[in-house]
């Protein structure tokens, strides 16, 4: 497990958003390996629907940065078979809602080919989607679908959550043989952090301990991440001190980091955006209930999830859908107090 | 039915071009002084589509819509003040505040609902036809969709459906020239997207998207022929969009000029122009349009928000 | 929580099989009620990939008993569409591999149009598909995806494990004014078991206790809860006596049955064919670790599940890829001795 | 090339559509016999397609193939012991036991794999050809795929893209008649399938595809326009499935009388009574095909069954 806070790093940063951060990595990837291409709705000219892509199709052209139609399936269907082929395609899925339509190219094909072969051929690529509610675009434009490609053997799954992150898990997805899914974070796109300036990779499989406290285990993914620091502070004035750790990649899991987190601290609160019910925290908590952090268990595992419902339009009613900062630290003085 | 000539039809056309051009220039500028959020996509400019075809159907009729489906639900007869509501994410909003812009149905006209999925609605427009077919009796199905959505797996499925089951679906594209950023020309190798019909086997025509009376001529005859049990139509309405595709859109992907090229050839301009109205009708005709949008508003904006105590509640029908 | 044992029915029974199960409650739905009708690939003359719709076409026409192209996604989204305008489809997807292409009609429309439209609609619909290995059918072919659909709010999801429960489930799910998904289970299609002939609905939600015993309780879902009982018998022989419990609806979940259990036997041995990473079973762990079993756990919760491995072509790959009874008897007497 | 009466050509040819016959022959009989599980989809009376076809192929380029893809792995040049070998589920397969039939695949070939998603590699062929584009050179691809596939959103999909970008793509359909018992006339409404070709702007052709001269010619065609970088098309090769579709089926949806017929127009008859082989030539051709197959069935015997232990390793390259 590695902490990879700025100050450790030792290395050449600026402040960059979190969506200028993935912009860099692609740039910095295409610039270093000619097999690199990104394809996407509207990731040319128009520079992605989140801008990410940006300018990048004037530095690298339109056959590497390439506007598609509108055609998920076929999309990621064409990077399993430039992959197949010996390229390294990036796909952008405008709305990580759209991989629904994608799902057999992502499932059946990517994830599976290498097995059914035997090895005998492999699938390097990435498929890169911006995920997660707060802007107000609805049920069909704000799902949080990680536990769907976890569950998929085969895929690798990462969920960036600073922008220093963003970079160095992507750079290390498209480094990857095999198909990683990347999912951003909307809310995310427009916050700043300090980003290396080197092509750094950030290893996948690793966890980063955010903040260390004795009295409990957050453990937190995308946008829940920094909401679960900003309740950490608020705990500390209260005299809890949370322990916040960022699992970055949901497969391969650092699970190790957590039990021997939970294991230090005795209680654990989980906390994703996605709906409860079958969401990837259902997956840490079971990883905690079998392990050798079972014995040390002072508290019940608390799970803080999304409503299990879709994402509502009006904003009173998206924010009541998913945690909060408040419900971060009620749930989490709760366990502390009760237990 | 001659929109021009005949008066009443003619005043009906208008109004509901104008209804939509200024219920939309509303919501533009809700949106613009923050007091409406979300995503909006604006139909301003595509305005005949909706209206030629809708004024092709009768009560019992369905539609299926799109992200950019203020139009449809107007057309459709839609109430003005249950549609703001809804995008001013009210309580008395026809999806409750739930769906916004994107799935604004009004369920009592037949519409299914608008998609923020591009060409979600296809398979369900087919699903509807079937639904007609199987329960017997005169109703079609009008699938809305954007040039875009042809190149989607559902909307191939979905129209194929149609066409082996002589499905009553007329579709209907509004080819406004781009899916977002991506110009039909290099999204298609083909001239016209009606060249597509005859993939299916069924009838496709390729009509002038900004003038009413050239689209309703077209979903008519299609209207006909599905009723008639022939099988499904497809009509492409080619037309523009003079806004941008959303929020988020700088306009980098085409010209000022482009743009300023179709403002002349506004539809509801032309219409004015061509149709049998007065001028006297004609500014009753616009005043009336506005004051309808006015009253909207007014009405919306004393609804109480949207609650999110029942959230729960709200997800499976019982 | 009921317990539907054959002796406590009182109702007329025969021995059917699963599959003729699944026809009957077809049969009666449809003669009952005119709105309901069958769609899908090859469910028509040749009776469907597994003889499942058999001679159906035959006694309800081919209007009622539809063959469709191979469009997974359109056929969803017909039966979206018809269920929207009144009817009461029920779409048969051949494998349930093939709800990938259709992801977009099951999760983001029909599993949201209720709720996207604030109630003022609707979706009625049936999804029957067959998962499972154990055919020899490889990686495309023998998937157990309830997982997924478990995960989208608006959803019911189902998994018969007997020909009665094929029977009663599959008639409540016509009846529920919800989109239900049915996951059939390939290898259970030819088992045999007393049905009864009346159309009795077996209720969604309500998980049934297939043994009791105090010594731990299994959890055990589709061809799982077979072998789980053929487990729980041989460790009866070795002195432990284990509870199985079959939950039957995933979505709604009879988490209160599950709790119950776990709390009086104060152990709990989790057991799906599907890969463990992200599965079911981990959302029953969670739910069993933050209840009122928490305390009364003896021992961590144990979770057997399929490997994460796409399932392999060669017999005994596939054998090793998911548990099997013997594997169920180890992992339950170690938890049992060792706790 | 002419296939007929070129004597080393139409060796070649009949040696394959001999090979790819016996092979299956063999497999029906292991599989009937219990020695071989799992499902099987026999290609028996299509061999003039993957034959004809492949035989305008070069090294270097790609095919993907179907869950019907013994035909196409043969004729691409795989080795038939390991082709056998992964249906006996053994450690010397092409997959190592892990894929059997439907993911058989010879990537030294080019073979980028059977499938056993129908039309799933349709896109993926559009990929592969994507690749060839991007990294220059002459490379082509062909794509099998069934009549049923037709109607998939990645079919669709796939061929778009890879005709809006000229990709140098040849699909090839392998019509025989039924996707399963579902008959092409009942699942489209055109006569031919080559009719869709023209909705992406790409030539379609359709031959008689009993005759893999007919075959080779239109591919032939296909592939140097391909290679030339004027893009995709389309070859529906009309044929027949002797067999049924797999294991299950129970040839409820057609007669005897139609088989019958087919077998009529058996490709390997009818192509030993016009290539300008002798008598004497054609029986050593098919002693030599039933010979290679059954030299591939004792090396894949005496090989070691797939082995259990490395299971998870394999899922992930590194
Ligand atoms: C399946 C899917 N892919 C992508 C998007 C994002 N998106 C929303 S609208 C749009 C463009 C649609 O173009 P078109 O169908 O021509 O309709 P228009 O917006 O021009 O009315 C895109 C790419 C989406 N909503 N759904
Ligand atoms: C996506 C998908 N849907 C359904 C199936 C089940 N299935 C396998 S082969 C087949 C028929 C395919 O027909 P066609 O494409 O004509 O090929 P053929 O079998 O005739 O060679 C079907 C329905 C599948 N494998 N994949
Ligand atoms: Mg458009
Ligand atoms: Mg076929």
């Amino acid at each position: 497990m590695t902490a990879v806070l700025p100050e450790q790093t030792g290395v050449a940063e600026r402040t960059l958003t979190y969506a200028e951060a993935v912009r860099e990595a692609l740039a910095q990837a295409m610039a270093a390996d000619d097999r690199v291409f990104v394809l996407g709705e509207d990731v040319g000219a128009y520079g992605g629907a989140f801008g990410v892509t940006g300018d990048l199709v004037h530095r690298f052209g339109e056959e590497r940065v390439r506007d598609t139609p509108i055609s998920e399936l076929g999309i990621v269907g064409a990077a399993v078979g430039a992959a197949l082929a010996g390229m390294r395609p990036i796909v952008e899925i405008q709305f990580s809602d759209f991989t629904a339509q994608a799902m057999d190219q992502i499932a059946n094909q990517a994830a599976k080919i290498h097995f059914m072969l035997g090895g005998a051929a492999s699938v390097p690529m990435v498929l890169r989607a911006p995920g997660g509610s707060g802007t107000g675009a609805a049920a069909q434009h704000s799902q949080s679908l990680e536990a769907w490609f976890a569950h998929v053997p085969g895929l690798k799954v990462v969920m960036p959550a600073t922008p220093a992150d963003a970079k160095g898990l992507l750079l290390a997805a498209i480094d990857d043989p095999n198909p990683v899914v990347v999912l951003e974070h909307k809310l995310l796109y427009k916050q700043s952090g300090p980003v290396p300036e080197a092509a750094a990779r950030v290893p996948l499989g690793e966890a980063a301990v955010r903040r260390a406290g004795a009295d409990l285990t957050i453990v937190a993914t995308g946008v829940m991440v920094s909401r679960s620091l900003e309740a950490a502070d608020r705990l500390a004035a209260q005299g809890i001190e949370a322990s916040v750790l960022d699992p970055r990649t949901l497969v391969p899991l650092d699970g190790q980091a957590i039990v021997d987190s939970v294991r230090a601290t005795g209680r654990a609160l989980l906390v994703q955006e996605a709906p409860k019910t079958g969401g990837f925290m259902a997956e840490i908590a079971a990883t905690i209930a079998e392990s050798r952090a079972f014995g040390f268990l002072r508290a019940p595992i608390g799970r803080l999830c999304g409503l299990d419902v879709p994402i509502p339009y009006a904003p009173q009613l998206e924010r009541a859908a998913v945690p909060q900062v408040d419900d971060i630290v009620r749930e989490a003085s709760e366990l502390v107090r009760r237990w | 039915m001659d929109l021009t000539g005949n008066t009443g039809a003619a005043r009906q056309a208008l109004l509901t071009m104008w209804t939509i051009r200024r219920f939309e220039e509303a919501v533009d500028d809700l949106f613009a002084r923050g007091l409406m959020h979300g995503t909006m996509h604006l139909s301003i400019g595509q305005e005949a589509v909706p209206v030629g075809a809708c004024l092709a159907l009768a009560d019992g009729d369905y539609i299926t819509s799109t992200h950019r489906g203020h139009g449809h639900c107007i057309a459709r007869g839609a109430r003005l003040d249950a549609m703001m509501a809804e995008l001013l994410a009210k309580e008395t909003g026809y999806c409750r505040g739930r769906g916004g812009s994107m799935h604004i149905a009004d369920v009592a006209t037949g519409n299914l609902g608008a998609n923020g999925i591009v060409a979600g609605g296809v398979p369900i427009a087919a699903g509807a036809g079937l639904a007609i077919r199987m329960r017997g009796g005169p109703r079609v199905v009008v699938s809305f969709f954007g040039d875009g959505a042809v190149n989607e797996g559902a909307w191939h499925e979905g129209v194929n459906l149609a066409a082996i089951w002589d499905l009553p679906v007329v579709f209907v594209c509004e080819n406004n020239h781009y899916g977002m950023s991506m110009p039909v020309a290099r999204a298609f190798r083909v001239e016209r997207l009606a060249e597509r019909a005859a993939a299916y086997g069924i009838p496709g025509e390729t009509v002038d998207g900004n003038d009413p009376q050239a689209v309703h001529d077209a979903v008519g005859k299609a209207v006909a022929r599905a009723r008639s049990g022939a099988g499904p139509s497809f009509v492409e309405a080619v037309t523009y969009r003079w806004k941008g595709h959303s929020k988020s859109d700088k306009n980098l992907y085409r010209t000022r000029e482009e743009i300023e090229r179709w403002r002349e050839r506004d539809p509801i301009a032309r219409f004015e122009t061509r149709c049998a109205l007065t001028e006297a009708e004609l500014a009753e005709v616009r005043d009336q349009a506005r004051d309808r949008v006015r009253e909207a508003i007014r009405i919306a904006n004393a609804a109480p928000d949207a609650a999110a105590d029942s959230l729960t509640d709200a997800v499976y029908a019982s």
